[in-house]
């Protein structure tokens, strides 16, 4: 071996001394970076870091009012779930309802008052102070007010019930003349006018489907989107393997299979509009031979002649076997259920339809009783009148009172008619002719985009409020809505911004409440007076404590009333119209049926990622719209899956690829509504197209409803073709025995018995 | 323990016949398709509970899901006489799972309740797993996710958020079970109760067709679901032994 | 033998070898140059977008969560097969005609093992903790998983790169040798390093002939089951038309074939750039043509009992399968496939055929591409038709695959050009054998440099 | 000897390099050999002494807190003010609150004790920097150890002697592994227990 001489020995020093640097250096990199502890200052109450607080409230999602719990960590919302407690969802919720967390923690949310600068729905919008918004909105309220004019100023928002209807109806007392509006796409107008002509109630009852063992649905679809969904889909559960010994069976009739078709045992295809027909066919069938014996016998017989199964067969194209085995099982299978509803009661004929179908009802002595139509008392709070919802009708003259200049303040809430009424009516345009519209919506959308000013309001998670749901449960139920997490940002809850306007329009002593919550307990105190609590166990305070621990508040009524007798001049208007559409068959080959999607529901949920990223139940397709087709039309059109086809109606033409679906008639077409957002936020704009703006204006001539199922359309191949994203791949199990079926033999079996009520552990 | 040691028992583990019998629970889901309604109530549930990423639509075209629990759609018979069939479909939990044998850093495997456990920091992401599952529930993480602020303070802080290049799946949602068994302990009680912990699916399903429970305790509600003659288990012939049982649906022609 | 030596005389051996390591032109550089670019513009490159965007960057997606880059991984381990396989094999049973081929064969199977080795990082979802997949003794007391299928693949892999590399260092010992006393320089000290001290005597030679015979009879059974081994990977699943009994087999005949045929490949390839047309003869394009026929029919057969046995059992996961094999969307690859690997080899029959080298060349590119396209079909047509209908999906390779794929062929090459002037790539000694010895005195032993 | 090896005698007769030795080419060899092993030695040796000799941090708090003083000379317990690790998976840290629960009274003229005064009458928390920190996928309930009797000192080290808190070095999971199998913690080895 050599020597090192001192330059070997120099480099070797450099070397390793580097070396140990680097090494030195890599691992303090490696090591872990600053991270904060940050306490409270001063802890709330009961508050442990880790430990989940759960608060109830109520979901605002849809108007089916559900009760629900949500968990929150550290003053951050985690998880919302059902409440146990409340009758209504009894511990389940559905997607939607799941998804309100997006709706609080949206990254599109608006994060303060805005005032538009530029032009109306181009112009930037900038940061401004609530004192200004609300100041300037009273001062022009003010100013109509003092000229007599308060008769040109409307308010629009969405279905609103409880106290925060009655605030508004007081604010609306202060503006004499002014209109107040509340329209929703989805509102049943036809089903309210139904009931309100056959029952003389018009409101909405309450349907047993749990205890009823053969359940008969005429276009309504009860498990998707229809009314309560959540509710139907507990009573279709227990219906169906929550009894030992009884199997609720499940009949859907309607042009294409929805949500409830497809969990129905039968699926009964019938012409578009027939529906109607179908139900006094099988009516008749009732009368003539299922042995009906009330004393008004003759007088059904009369009104019913001529539906003849053979004469019904012809109009629905169902046949005369089909209609005669219905009624023989509808008949034979008590407790049984008509419902009628969606796109049912979405044709011209509408509401003659759905009082066909409550005509069914009471011929098997169905209303009144366990398992069959049960009415509701009514609320315990709110408005004592019904507000009246807006139909098309009322809409379009709104539109045409605004065109004429006569709406020169319009404040817009939660509710988007810019996007769900069709472009016919020429919504849009009438806004341009209102001088001042105020959105008090949360987010960006289509309507808030015309806005001058946009006073953004809370989320439901944020603000206090209460509700009393439509339809209830056949008994009284009331639930308080408390904030479950602080604001986020510099917003304000409805209520209070009603309240601001209403103290800024000089009406202090008419609304004395600092806020909603002080409006809200002012309210109770009322519920509490029903059945107060002596003051020795806490009096109204104890009372509050724990309906808010609760979240819910009910009284035990009776639900069973027994039938009511209805009047004969009820039992000869009883017939259905012949249906009318728009555009005829040989130009508009094909009738359009929009549904309301499962998770977007009309439009709403479009901004949420969890609810786009949720395949559609029936075609599993993701984001994005598109057109159902009967596999032989396709194949007649040599149209497949993924061809771009331009939907046109006499209104309108969108452009959406075609999905092949099994379960539609061939001469309709179906759309889901709910994207085609030109605005709404990153996740709902510029996807998708919308159906609602194909829709011709045609109206139920009863309620004004818009007949959202009578436009016929035509399709017209663009040469194009996209890639559909969709979860699905075959179609078809090929023999695998994934899903398996079992005959009539194991109706049920043990877990019959095990109709459950969730155990919620998991403690504050 | 020494690596032969850790070989010896992991063998004996495998090759014994009664192996899963011996276990402190046997968590099971029953999913009665009678019920079913194939709302999705679950995904969301599930989505939310377990931070399950939005993947975007660009990631869903090219067939990337992520969601745990998805309902898959069977269509039977043609137009008018149609049909549509929905099962939900998760990690199963087989006792006998072809994922645990192939994985090579045990980065899942079979825990003391049955439970066929995902350890995300443990993967290394050779996707073999959900080649060996013929149930097509593992879900990868192709690429980093992101929550847009302030969808991010919705995250789940006792479900951690996995990382690019790992496996994910349904865990039957072991946060809740861990914390089921943490209350059990503060009452004294050796077992969790029947019906005192449900998964995310389990609680928020509108129709009650998922129940959950420990199918060892012969009170409990699986257990007896499990008795029901319409029990089945999806792709059963494989062997695989699923903890996941099927309640079949009652066909068109029942009365 | 002699006829096929006819011209080499017994002192050119040395110098054409030493020459071809020594003697650089500048084509060796600009394919040395391409080769490398190739590799970091279409392997590194893509790998390193991939390492930071995720597995993303390729084309799978939820059911076929596999993809090229096990194809790739099968592919070359399947080329590795022939090399240090034959070579042991044709060792053993005294075959003169490997000689002057087998130094390339091995070091084909080197580096086919290496790039496949590779593969597994490219493949992994996290290759930072491709670690882990080694038993090593940690503060975390976690061992890996020792039934897994995987494992044994990495061991097996592992085993055969480290017998491979020793078998073929052995068998260069001697020619390092010869290369140290010919050459001046860094390549001189290189070769000193390398020949460890080779004097010759005749206790070197006993002793190296010994344990190049041993090696050869180990490796033959290791090379086996690397094969079968990696075959496990998909047998021991249940994935419908991958969890075959047959698969060992199938993929030991299939990585012989296609090993075979990229023998064939190198073979003409280094004959034509290198020069070596002496040693490299008609011969050899003879007998591995006639290889090539019998491996072609053996994988034909297994290829139709597959088939067979599928259909036979009538079982509708497995029918599916194999159906959508057969006519689905990837049918015309499947075709293309039996074209190349079934019924184009059938040419070898004859004799002229198989001594014509470019025929041949075509030949041998030919069946390695549907060697490849099998690799793929496998892994594709599996993942995409498993158990439940539903979850069915396509899976089409996205661009950083291709480009990956493209990307092996030139790290391949890049490492065989490097190899080609480090070692001497015939066997000089080996060569020597075959040639009738000089007689003393002659002036063949004088360098003609 | 068989005919043809002879022939194997390979190399040039008359030239005096042909050792056949390799020590020459490792002679060659070793000086870049050498400078890069002790290079890369020397990255190896410093990474050691780093992680032996530094493995802690001491970050710099934004109150001068010590644990010396109060849980060391005052013996406070440590749930007295971590009051949290009994009953939640998160110790915490305590709340200004807390502090002034003691600091109105006691030693209120101090500097340090003023600004903590400062914070409770600003309703600002203090931005305490996290010394022990534990991984994302790390499930550790503070709860379940703390009613097993553990003592803190087992994982966070003696605090009650540190006027500054050091992290000692980073927990393990080892550690955790050696933990419950001495404790015989029932399930104590299932990755589950702590992995999330």
């Amino acid at each position: 071996m050599g020597t090192i001489d001192r330059r070997d020995f120099l480099k070797l020093v450099g070397a390793g001394g580097v070396g140990a640097a680097a090494g030195f250096v890599l691992a303090e990199a490696i090591k872990h970076p600053v991270e904060h502890l940050i306490p409270y200052p001063v802890p709330p109450e009961e508050f442990s870091p880790g430990v989940a607080a759960w608060y109830n409230t109520v979901c605002s999602m849809c108007p089916a009012g559900c009760g629900i719990s949500v968990r929150t960590l550290e003053g951050r919302a985690k998880k919302i779930e059902g409440n146990p407690s409340h009758p209504v969802n009894q511990g389940r919720l559905c997607a939607l309802g799941q998804a309100g967390l997006q709706v609080l923690y949206n990254p599109d949310r608006l994060t303060g008052p805005l005032m538009r600068t530029g032009a109306r729905g181009a112009g930037p919008f900038v940061q401004t102070t609530w004192d200004d918004g609300i100041a300037e909105l009273a001062g022009r309220l003010n100013e109509l007010r003092a000229d007599g004019r308060s008769d040109r100023v409307s308010f629009l928002t969405a279905g609103v019930r409880g106290h925060l209807a009655a605030l508004l109806e007081l604010l609306m007392a202060e503006l004499p003349g002014a209109r107040l509006l509340q329209y929703d796409f989805d509102h049943p107008h036809t089903l309210l006018a139904a009931n309100e002509r056959f029952f003389g109630a018009g409101s909405l009852p309450y349907y047993d489907l749990e205890n009823a063992r053969y359940v008969l649905s005429f276009g309504a679809d009860y498990l998707g989107g229809w009314l309560s969904p959540v509710h139907h889909a507990l009573g279709f559960g227990r219906s169906r393997q929550g009894r030992s010994g009884a199997r609720g069976r499940f009949v859907q009739v309607e042009p294409r299979m929805s949500l409830s078709g497809a969990a129905a045992d039968e699926w009964i295809p019938a012409r578009p509009g027939t529906e109607g027909f179908l139900a006094l066919g099988i009516a008749r069938q009732l009368v003539a031979e299922g042995g009906y014996e009330g004393a008004d016998r003759d007088a059904w017989a009369a009104a019913l002649d001529g539906h003849t199964a053979d004469a019904v067969a012809a109009q629905t194209g169902v046949p005369a076997a089909t209609i005669r085995r219905l009624a023989g099982d509808f008949a034979g299978t008590r407790p049984s259920l008509a419902l009628g509803g969606g796109a049912t009661g979405g044709h011209t004929n509408g509401v003659d339809a759905l009082v066909a179908v409550n005509a069914l009802n009471y011929l098997a002595g169905n209303v009144g009783r366990p398992g069959g139509v049960l009415f509701n008392p009514p609320p315990a709070f709110g408005p004592r009148a019904r507000a009246a919802h807006a139909s098309y009708r009322d809409m379009l003259a709104l539109a045409e009172d605004a065109r004429r200049g006569r709406i020169e303040i319009l404040v817009v809430s939660d509710t988007n008619p810019v996007f769900t009424l069709p472009a016919a009516a020429g919504f849009a345009e009438a806004l341009a002719a209102i001088p001042y519209i105020v959105s008090l919506s949360s987010f960006m959308d289509e309507t808030t985009g015309l806005a001058d000013r946009v006073l953004p309001s809370h989320t439901y998670l944020e603000s206090w409020g209460d509700d009393s749901p439509e339809p209830g449960v056949g008994f009284t139920v009331g639930a308080i809505a408390q904030p479950v997490v602080a604001p986020l940002y510099d917003t304000r809850s409805k209520g209070d911004i009603l309240l601001g306007i209403a103290r800024a329009l000089g009406a202090g002593e008419d609304f004395p409440w600092a806020n909603m919550e002080d409006y809200l307990k002012a309210g109770w105190r009322e519920v509490y007076g029903r059945a107060p609590i002596p003051a020795e166990a806490g009096g109204f305070e104890a009372f509050w404590i724990s309906v808010l621990r609760a979240g819910v508040w009910g009284e035990n009524g009776r639900r069973e009333s027994g039938s009511p007798a209805v009047e004969a001049r009820v039992i000869d208007a009883v017939g259905v119209a012949p249906p009318e559409f728009a555009g005829s068959s040989d130009e508009f080959p094909f009738v359009l049926h929009p549904y309301l999607s499962h998770a977007l529901r009309d439009g709403r949920g479009a901004n949420l990622p969890w609810m786009q990223e949720l395949p559609d139940p029936m075609t599993s397709v993701w984001y994005g719209s598109w057109v159902e087709l009967n596999p032989a039309t396709a194949e007649r059109l040599g149209l497949r899956e993924g061809d771009v086809v331009d939907v046109e109606s006499a209104h309108g033409k969108i452009g959406v690829p075609v999905y092949v679906f099994p379960a539609i008639m061939p001469d309709v077409v179906a759309m889901p509504i709910g994207q085609g957002h030109a605005g709404y936020g990153r996740y709902a704009s510029r996807r998708g197209a919308n159906p609602i703006q194909l829709l011709a204006p045609l109206t139920e001539p009863v309620t004004g409803g818009l007949a959202s199922s009578a436009t016929r359309v035509r399709l017209v191949p663009t040469g194009r073709r996209v890639s559909l994203v969709k979860q699905g791949g075959e179609s078809r199990q090929l023999g695998r025995g994934i899903v398996r079926t079992t005959g009539a033999a194991a109706v049920t079996g043990p877990g019959a018995r095990l109709a459950s009520i969730p155990i919620k552990v998991e403690s504050t | 323990m020494s690596f032969l040691d850790d070989f010896r028992a992991r063998w004996r583990a495998y090759r014994h016949p009664g192996h899963y019998e011996r276990f402190d629970y046997a968590w099971t889901m029953t999913i009665d398709l009678d019920r079913c309604t194939g709302c999705e109530a679950c995904v969301t549930a599930c989505q939310a509970e377990n931070n399950i990423p939005i993947v975007g639509e660009e990631a869903l075209a090219k067939g990337r899901e992520m969601q745990w629990i998805r309902i898959e759609r069977y269509w039977e018979g043609e137009y008018p006489d149609v049909k549509l069939r929905f099962i939900p479909m998760l990690c199963q939990h087989c006792d006998a799972a072809p994922c645990e044998t192939v994985c090579p850093v045990t980065a899942t495997y079979h825990n003391q309740d049955g439970l066929n456990a995902q350890i995300y920091n443990r993967c290394i992401g050779t996707r073999s797993c959900s080649v060996y599952c013929p149930y097509e529930v593992r879900y990868f993480n192709y690429n980093v996710h992101h929550w847009d602020k302030p969808l991010d303070e919705q995250l789940n802080p006792d479900v951690t958020v996995r990382e690019k290049g790992v496996m994910e799946k349904c865990t039957f949602c072991i946060q809740r079970i861990r914390q089921a068994k943490d209350h059990a302990k503060d009452d004294g009680r050796r077992r969790v109760r029947d019906g005192e912990m449900q998964p995310a699916c389990v609680q928020s399903c509108p129709a009650e067709a998922l129940v959950f429970g420990d199918r060892q305790d012969p009170q409990s509600r699986v257990a007896k679901m499990m008795a029901d003659p319409r029990a089945y288990r999806v792709l059963e012939e494989l062997n695989t032994s699923p903890s996941v049982v099927y309640l079949k649906k009652v066909g068109a022609d029942a009365g | 033998m002699p006829d096929s030596h006819d011209e080499i005389r017994y002192a050119d051996v040395n110098d054409d070898v030493i020459r071809s390591l020594v003697e650089t032109g500048p084509k060796y550089y600009i394919t040395l140059a391409v080769a490398v670019g190739v590799t970091l513009l279409c392997y590194a490159f893509p790998w390193f977008y991939q390492l930071y965007y995720g597995i993303g960057a390729a084309g799978m997606n939820h059911p076929a969560v596999w993809g090229t880059y096990l194809a790739n991984f099968i592919f070359w381990i399947g080329l590795s097969h022939s090399g240090t396989l034959l070579s042991c094999v044709l060792h053993l049973t005294n075959s003169a005609w490997r000689k002057a081929m087998y130094r390339s064969a091995e070091a084909m199977t080197l580096f086919s093992l290496m790039v496949a080795g590779s593969m597994v990082a490219v493949h992994l979802g996290r290759p930072w903790f491709a670690h882990w997949v080694f038993p090593y003794p940690n503060q975390a007391g976690l061992w890996p998983n020792f039934r897994s299928p995987l494992l044994f693949d990495v061991m097996a892999v592992t085993t055969y790169l480290t017998g491979s590399s020793i078998f073929i260092y052995m068998g260069s010992i001697p020619d390092f040798a010869a290369a140290r006393d010919r050459t001046t320089g860094w390549r001189h000290y290189m070769y000193r390093l390398f020949s460890l001290g080779w004097r010759g005597t005749d206790t070197e030679w006993h002793r190296l002939g010994r344990a190049y015979t041993f090696l050869a009879v180990l490796i033959i059974p290791l090379a086996v089951s690397v094969h079968s081994i990696v075959s496990w990977d998909f047998a021991l699943s249940i994935v419908p038309a991958m969890h075959l009994t047959i698969f060992a087999p199938y993929f030991v005949v299939g990585a012989i074939y296609s090993g075979t045929a990229g023998i064939v490949t190198v073979m003409f390839l280094l004959r034509k750039y290198m020069r070596f047309e002496k040693y490299i003869t008609k011969l050899h394009f003879d007998n591995l043509g006639k290889l090539l026929l019998v491996l072609s029919l053996l994988w034909t057969y297994i290829n139709v009992l597959e088939l067979f046995t599928g259909w036979y059992g009538g079982e509708s996961t497995e029918l599916e399968a194999l159906k959508y094999k057969l006519f689905g969307y990837y049918a015309p690859l499947y075709w293309e496939m039996i074209l190349f690997c079934a019924v184009a080899p059938l040419l070898c029959i004859s004799r002229r055929f198989r001594t014509s080298f470019v025929p041949m060349l075509f030949l041998s590119i030919a069946i390695n591409i549907g060697m490849y396209t099998e690799r793929f079909l496998i892994i594709a047509t599996s993942l995409s038709r498993k158990y439940l209908p539903d979850a069915w999906n396509l899976y089409v390779p996205s661009l950083v695959e291709l480009s990956i794929l493209v990307g092996t062929v030139g790290l391949f090459c890049t490492l065989f050009l490097i190899f080609v002037k480090i070692f001497p790539s015939v066997s000089i000694y080996e060569v020597k054998e075959t040639l009738p010895a000089p007689e003393e005195g002659s002036t063949q032993w004088q360098s003609t440099r | 000897m068989e005919p043809g090896r002879s022939g194997r005698q390979s190399g040039n007769p008359g030239d005096d390099r042909t050792g056949v030795s390799i020590v020459p080419a490792l002679r060659i060899l070793r000086p870049p050999a050498l400078v890069l092993g002790v290079g890369l030695a020397g990255v190896a040796f410093g990474y050691w002494a780093n992680t032996t000799y530094f493995p802690g941090t001491t970050p710099e708090q934004p109150i001068e807190f010590s644990h010396r003083i109060h849980a060391g000379d005052n013996q406070i317990p440590c749930l007295y003010c971590h009051s949290q690790a009994r009953r939640s998976a998160i110790a915490g840290v305590p709340s200004v609150n807390r502090c002034m629960g003691c600091h109105e009274k006691v030693a209120t003229d101090r500097p340090l004790i003023r600004e903590v005064a400062r914070y409770f009458a600003d309703k600002e928390p203090i931005p305490w920097v996290k010394v022990h920190d534990l991984p994302d996928f790390v499930h550790f309930p503070h709860k379940r150890h703390v009613l097993a009797d553990i003592a803190c000192q087992t994982c966070h080290g003696p605090v009650e002697t540190m006027d500054r808190v050091t992290r000692l070095a980073p927990t393990k999971m080892g550690q955790c592994r050696a933990c419950h199998e001495e404790h015989a913690v029932v399930n104590g080895q299932d990755c589950w227990t702590c992995h999330k």
